[in-house]
């Protein structure tokens, strides 16, 4: 366990907020292929899928980048 | 607790922070029933509005708990949201788009009209000094996928 | 409710879809004060390997409520996972590395010792047919942010 850990260190040190991102933005860019595709809004397990991370995980992800309420309520915050 | 699976409950303050907090539980919560980013925006919108008007409305001088129930049952959601302080006076009124009580804080008066289109069906439920519970549904097309 | 702002209580059902519903709602609560990924995946995987426990050695013939609790104080957290299951008889031997009472699904043993890896401290407290309770501890490297 400790090399594991000592491996995930060297590779972790990100902040969450950045790897969400990185996340939400793939998982926009794979939503628009999907349209494109399929002609239809493709379902969260179908981009899920494609990221290869859980349908929370992806829901998470997209949270981080978009803020719904502000489009209705830039005021209050 | 009812018996079915797909149930949460979730409590916290009513800080502000929280208020995205609360959206992405239901909004993760949802996933499960495997909608499209689309109609989880749309809860995400629903569930934003009725946690900042417990938030500002229910307790405008404190911090206060805020309890959200979220159950799924085939494929419609049904949302609660609770909070325990001072209530509606004119129930009647608040779901008049651009009615608002506190326009000095700018709110647009909007939010409840905006839950009534994001969701199927929204009920308001209100004591005052007891506080406000607003109970929503939402069917979901998912099972888009063959 | 405690009166810290940075409180959450989320009740679930023992069924192993909450299990990474749990995750992310720890995760997304966490979040608040930005660890990093290390951290975050430190976190989740203690989660999982209690809420499985509670799934699976708490509520082993039926499916029972799982509560979780999670606390920010300054840098740390504070997690309580909770079931009202069967409880631990060997309550001195759960801890020990490859102990298990059911190889047959193919448990690791481990879920204690990775538990006990992953954050700064694991206290189990437990009732014979009252159930279990999981406390940890553990301190982020970041600040919260203003
Ligand atoms: N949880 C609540 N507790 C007390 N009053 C509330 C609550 N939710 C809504 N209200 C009342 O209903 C009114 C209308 O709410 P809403 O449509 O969301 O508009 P706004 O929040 O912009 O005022 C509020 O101005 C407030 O008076
Ligand atoms: N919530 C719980 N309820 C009842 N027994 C538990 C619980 N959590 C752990 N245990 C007991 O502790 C043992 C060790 O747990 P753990 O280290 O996670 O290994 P594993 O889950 O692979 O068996 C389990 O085999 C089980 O007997
Ligand atoms: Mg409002
Ligand atoms: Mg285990």
């Amino acid at each position: 366990i400790g090399e594991i850990r000592r491996y995930l260190r060297d590779n972790n040190s990100i902040r969450v907020s950045r790897s969400l991102r990185d996340i939400a933005y793939k998982a926009l860019q794979i939503r628009d292929e999907l349209v494109e595709k399929n002609s239809r809004e493709p379902a969260i397990s179908e981009i899920a899928e494609k990221l290869d991370v859980s349908e929370e995980q992806v829901v998470f992800a997209l949270d981080a980048i978009q803020d719904p309420v502000s489009l209705f309520e830039p005021i209050y915050h | 607790m009812t018996t079915t699976n797909n149930y949460m409950e979730l409590k916290v303050s009513s800080n502000s922070q929280n208020e995205s907090f609360c959206r992405v539980v239901v909004a993760a919560f949802v996933s499960r029933i495997d909608p499209t980013i689309e109609e989880i925006n749309d809860v995400k919108t629903a569930v934003s509005e009725a946690v900042t008007n417990s938030t500002i409305h229910g307790y405008p001088d404190e911090i206060g708990e805020i309890k959200i129930i979220a159950k799924i049952e085939d494929d419609e959601l049904f949302l609660e949201i609770q909070d325990y302080g001072v209530g509606i006076s004119n129930l009647n009124k608040v779901k008049e788009p651009l009615y608002t009580t506190r326009p000095e804080l700018e709110r647009s008066g909007m939010g409840f009209t905006i839950m009534e289109n994001f969701m199927d069906s929204v009920e308001i439920t209100s004591n005052l000094n007891q506080g406000t519970t607003v109970r929503m549904k939402k069917k979901f097309s998912s099972s888009i996928k063959e």
